[in-house]
């Protein structure tokens, strides 16, 4: 807990990651132009408010100002032109949140009330905690077991709902070493305000030895193989199996066609979807045989399962 | 013989023009905010129907298009017959206007009735969410969305076809003693005016309710 | 109280027309025509809402005021549908299950 | 002419003012009404205050604080920020601006007043129960599934009074349209009527969606019916859209009356007319209309298709042009005029000095980047805060003080209120602005415990909420005292134009002698001498 009160200034970017970094270059271009506009607006208010006073008599109060639309299309053309380039500026930045770089490591974040619980693919477990390494980006996939949270970590300037139902994702490339807030940001109950953990950024060689001293049970993808075949998916989906069911093998990342002619990616959320919801979604040429897990598996067995179907192979997972 | 009543404006008007302007604008600003109050309901239907069309569309194939064909007729003819209402009544026709209100009432009733029937169908086949909602088939989802904003608008809709129908009877019986006249004419024009609305907003349900998915 | 007084024509017109356009919508509902399905319907909608609208409400009659009032919840609900779709039909994760199946 | 019978002592029985049809005692039956509602709300306010100076928050348990600052948010937002200007002011001025007798509707009023009246009364009852710990947002699928709070209790009384705001907002159109004296055309109307003609134009098209989802959210909880369930398929951004679709014109409903006032205190204060009046009327149309495109800046982090929310971030900016041409012309006004700084003037100057600030750090939050950051943080309660009770606050009060000679026939004493103008003033930047600082440094809101270095900026915040407390008690004292012993005022104590200033103070039921008959443009003050009424 070293530097928790290293909040350095908060109008210096102190770029925890290149995003943040910007974000305070934009903040500070935000902060300059409505200190222009205030120091204008007070600089005119006081000048009229003294000099125009009922007392000053010999203050010249004729010809004014007849036609104002020229006035007026002046400063709203200005104001205009100022805002347009703020909103670009902003938009530009925003849309880097949504293309996330192909080497970020997958994390699983599952928000429950009141607490976040962290899954490395690796099978390491963590509770408000998120051990990661330094340069190097990560992807958060999360999901939530009940209501919206909000996962939000205020020095890399990042946050996301994490809505119940269906994942969202954020990434974030930690450029310096640290101990790091995490809030909860969306209203969620009574211990909303304790819904809180850190994010420890660490250099790489720590980090390998503090993966390593996680007492983990296998990796992620072997805990989904052992509950794949616990839970009877070897059964159709097993290479030896005699009922027809798609191949997992190579399937994620590939294209799947379903059987009401629309095409889809494989991704964590299509396998998320299957596994629970299987006949809303079924490949061309399938029956609609899969029970539905929904509500029989919780949402750590089903990040295990995903993982396991990752590891059979395919573009995107790299086999573990 | 009931005497005519003096067609004086209220305090506040200058003459009965004023009045029955202000009256027929009012009404019409009322009718504004239903249409944003049904119009909440028309979201939250089109933001399901473009996550879950074909869902929607097997859903809407349960429903029972001959009992919403046949309401959707009282209703324009109930309208029908309050238009004309309005205009005998401003020819001083007033006891023939009240008794085309009265019909007009009558097939609101009729109207209220025949769903009635449809909602007890509906109960007995498990298809009303939060009373029993029970569907087979890959589109659960969609059908207990499909049939939550049916449940909601068509209820609202009957309780406002029920204000209308206390509305016609009542005015119905003030068109009995010959109370509307070409001075005197904004209670049965306003009346008219919700009741007509009450019929428009049943149009566009009858559209988004019974006729999705009837092309197989 | 003879029963023969006759209403208005353009009244009694609009009544069959909206009767018509009914039998309409529900004959076409039933020819598979896949999308064009609910445009048509929803066509057939507004058009028997503007004649409701028009005649019943005696819209025609008023003046531009009446009219613009009458419009303005029509189109305020424009916009609620117009800004709020433009999020659903482009958001990359909804609905959770299918997509895009029409 | 001093014992003429006017609308207050003309029939002082219980009955007269319960059944009342008059626009002007209805005001004062609101102002009752917000004003109770008003010192509830900051009630809660100051515990929420007082809990936060420490880091640990010993003084209420973490589930008391979410009911508290839920019963402060509906209770400001509802019962007090929507209905006071346009009921109290509105209601007592409307008529007299254009020299009408009464509202379109006077029945319709009262029943507005006896809605607002039942439904707080239903919320007080849900906040007595045991209150509610949603926010007052209710954001679903915590107020549907999750919370076991008096939630459909809270919803019914939020619901009930949604209809009263409808009622006024309708009630204003069309007295506005159809009742305006002779020669009285638009561009000749006080801009405190355009800014209400538009504030009525948004209660009017955008409470019934409020309505729609609280009854939604509602039967969700009753019947289950489940319409925003995830694990049923339903979507909770459907909520947020809904809701939002209300809010957001909720707070240009909550702004614009601030702005009609502001127009009509630096016109009338600085003895010159509004420069570019048809700019400022027609802003005022514009903030109401664009308002409306705008509400999905609510939800940027909220997982709503980024496509959807670089529209509104756009129209989030767009928005923001409209009060940006207020903001200068009133400046402009003040360019060669002849100030005057009484009481309603202070609040005015304070109101285009906050609103500005409050509206420049909206452009923050339009920013899509940098909302990401600090929305749901200090800063948006910073942001609402400024607009809130530094704009429609200091509005509130300024036209308050402003109308008083007319509304009681009595002149408030000058000095107290200037003073408790300036108090107010320096307690409102020193409760709100270290907030600002709070959001930036990332501190979440509606947070119960936080950590120990955002300490420093909540103890400031909190001593700052003392000094407003005490600020906004001064005006009942000296109001309440200038109600029995405030010396006389006359038909136009100001000497400004406006028809509401030609009839005697406080005005006879029926308002006007004869019907005014307008010949000049608003804001005439170009007459030498004493200005001439506006129909001489």
């Amino acid at each position: 807990m070293d530097n928790w009160a290293s909040h350095a200034n908060p109008l210096l970017p102190h770029g925890e990651t290149t995003h943040a970094s910007s974000v305070d270059l934009l903040f500070l271009g935000l902060v300059a132009s409505s200190i222009l506009v205030l120091v204008l607006l007070f600089f005119l208010l006081f000048r009229f408010a003294i000099h125009y006073r009922a007392g000053n008599t010999n203050a010249d109060r004729d010809h004014r100002i007849r036609k104002s639309w020229r006035l007026e299309t002046a400063w709203t053309v200005a104001t205009l032109v100022a805002f347009l380039a703020l909103f670009v500026w902003g938009a530009r930045l925003y849309l880097n949140l949504y293309d996330v770089p192909g080497d970020a490591q997958p994390i699983y974040v599952v928000a429950k009330q009141w607490m976040w619980k962290v899954q490395h693919p690796g099978g390491q477990r963590e509770i408000n905690e998120l051990h990661i390494p330094i340069n190097q980006s990560v992807r958060l996939i999360m999901s939530s077991q009940d209501v919206i949270h909000s996962f939000f970590i205020p020095a890399f300037r990042v946050k996301h709902d994490v809505l119940p139902g269906t994942s969202e994702e954020i990434w974030f490339d930690p450029r310096k070493a640290g101990v790091f807030h995490l809030f909860c940001a969306e209203y969620c109950g009574t211990d909303h305000s304790r819904m809180t953990g850190r994010i420890v950024v660490m250099q790489q060689p720590e980090f390998e030895t503090w993966l390593a001293r996680q007492d983990v049970n296998g990796t992620l993808a072997s805990q989904g193989a052992s509950l794949f075949r616990q839970l009877g998916c070897s059964g159709c989906h097993g290479n030896g199996s005699k009922v027809r069911a798609p191949a997992l093998e190579g399937l994620y990342g590939s294209r799947v066609s379903l059987s009401d002619g629309t095409m889809e990616i494989a991704d964590e959320r299509f396998i998320r979807d299957s596994i629970l919801k299987p006949r809303a979604k079924i490949a061309a040429g399938y029956q609609a045989l899969m029970p539905a897990y929904e509500g029989k598996i919780s949402e750590d067995e089903v990040v295990k399962i995903i993982a396991y179907v990752k590891s059979l192979g395919g573009e995107m997972g790299v086999p573990q | 013989m009931h005497k005519m009543p003096d067609a004086q404006p209220a305090f506040q008007f200058v003459d009965m023009r004023q009045q029955h302007d202000v009256a027929r604008l009012g009404m019409w600003v009322f009718l504004a905010t239903e249409v944003l109050f049904f119009g909440g309901l028309i979201l939250s239907y089109s933001a399901y129907r473009t996550g879950y069309p074909t869902g929607f569309a097997e859903a809407a194939r349960h429903t029972k298009i001959v009992i919403g064909t046949a309401n959707t007729a009282i209703l324009l003819t109930s309208s029908f017959l309050v238009a004309w209402a309005v205009t005998v009544a401003r020819l001083r026709d007033s006891r023939f206007a009240a008794l085309l209100l009265w019909t007009a009432a009558l097939l609101g009733v009729v109207f209220l009735v025949l769903k009635g029937v449809e909602y007890s169908a509906e109960f007995n086949e498990h298809l009303l969410p939060g009373f029993g909602f029970a569907f087979s088939g890959p589109h659960i989802h969609a059908a207990h969305l499909f049939f939550s904003f049916y449940l909601v608008a068509t209820g609202l809709h009957a309780v406002h076809v029920a204000v209308g129908i206390v509305v016609l009877v009542v005015i119905g019986l003030r068109a009995h003693q010959r109370a509307y006249s070409d001075l005197y004419h904004s209670p049965i024009t306003v009346a008219g005016l919700y009741w007509h609305f009450v019929d428009l907003v049943w149009i566009f349900l009858f559209a988004l309710i019974y006729l999705p998915g009837r092309g197989g | 109280m003879t029963r023969t007084r006759r209403p208005p024509r353009v009244l009694l017109l609009s009544w069959l027309a909206l009767l018509a356009l009914l039998a309409t919508t529900v004959t076409i509902a039933y020819i598979p025509l896949g999308v064009a399905n609910t445009v048509i319907a929803i066509i057939i909608a507004a058009v028997k809402g503007a004649i409701v609208a028009a005649i019943f409400m005696e819209l025609r009659e008023r003046n531009p005021l009446t009219v613009t009032f009458a419009g303005a919840g029509f189109f305020w609900l424009g916009i609620m549908l117009w800004l709020a779709l433009a999020d659903y039909v482009t958001r990359p994760n909804f609905p959770p299950v299918m997509k895009w199946g029409l | 002419m001093k014992n003429a019978p006017n609308y207050l002592t003309e029939d002082n029985s219980l009955r007269s003012w319960l059944f009342t049809t008059d626009h002007k005692r209805v005001a004062i039956l609101y102002f009752v009404g917000i004003t109770l509602f008003f010192f509830v709300g900051g009630a809660a306010a100051t515990l929420i205050r007082l809990e936060l100076i420490e880091p640990q928050g010993h003084l209420v348990t973490s589930d008391t604080y979410n009911r508290l600052f839920t019963m402060h948010g509906i209770i400001m937002v509802w019962f007090f920020l929507i209905p006071s200007i346009p009921s109290t002011l509105g209601n007592f001025v409307v008529p007299l601006m254009i020299g009408a007798r009464d509202l379109a509707f006077p029945r319709l009023n009262l029943t507005s007043w006896y809605l607002f009246m039942v439904g707080g009364a239903t919320t007080l009852y849900a906040i007595f129960r045991g209150g509610i710990d949603t926010g007052w947002t209710f954001y679903t699928p915590f107020s549907t599934m999750y919370s076991n709070s008096h939630v459909v209790l809270a919803i019914t009384g939020v619901f009930i009074a949604g209809f009263s705001s409808i009622l006024t907002g309708l009630n204003f159109i069309v007295t506005i349209h159809r009742l305006r004296a002779p020669g009285l055309t638009w561009y000749r109307l006080p801009l405190f009527l355009w800014s209400l003609y538009a504030t009525s134009v948004i209660l009017v098209l955008a409470t019934p969606v409020l309505a729609m989802t609280l009854l939604l959210v509602g039967l969700d909880r009753v019947f289950g019916i489940g319409i925003f369930d995830p694990a049923r398929g339903g979507d909770p951004l459907l909520f947020q859209h809904l809701f939002w679709f209300y809010s957001h014109p909720a707070v240009y409903i909550m702004i614009l009356p601030g702005m009609g006032v502001v127009s009509e205190l630096v016109a009338c204060y600085s003895r010159k007319e509004v420069f570019g009046y048809k700019f400022v009327a027609w802003s005022a149309v514009a903030i109401a209309g664009i308002g409306f495109f705008v509400w999905g800046h609510h939800m940027f982090v909220s997982g709503q298709s980024p496509f959807a929310a670089l529209v509104f971030s756009f129209m989030s900016f767009v928005v923001a042009v409209p009060s940006a041409i207020k903001v200068f012309n009133w400046t402009a006004t003040m360019h060669k005029g002849r100030i005057r700084y009484d009481a309603p003037m202070l609040y005015a100057l304070a109101f285009i000095g906050l609103f500005t600030i409050g509206g420049l750090t909206g452009l923050f939050l339009a920013c899509l980047a940098y909302d990401v950051y600090v929305t749901d943080t200090y800063f948006v309660v910073a942001h609402f805060h400024y607009i809130m009770v530094g704009g429609m606050v200091t509005a509130y009060f300024g036209g308050l003080h402003y109308w008083w000679p007319k509304i009681t026939g009595r002149l408030y004493p000058e000095y107290w209120a200037r003073a408790a103008a300036i108090l107010i003033f320096f307690g409102f930047n020193m409760t709100f602005f270290p907030q600002f600082i709070l959001g930036v440094l990332g501190m979440p809101r509606r947070y119960h415990i936080y950590p120990p270095e955002f300490q420093i900026w909540h103890v400031m915040s909190s001593t700052g909420a003392s000094i407003l407390a005490v600020a906004y008690a001064l005006p009942l004292f000296y109001l309440g005292w200038s109600l029995f012993f405030g010396q006389r005022a006359s038909a136009n104590p100001w000497h400004t134009t406006g028809l509401e200033w030609q009839t005697p103070s406080p005005p006879p039921k029926h308002n006007f002698e004869t019907t005014p008959v307008v010949k000049r443009k608003p804001y005439d003050f170009t007459i030498k001498g004493k200005p001439r009424a506006q129909n001489a």
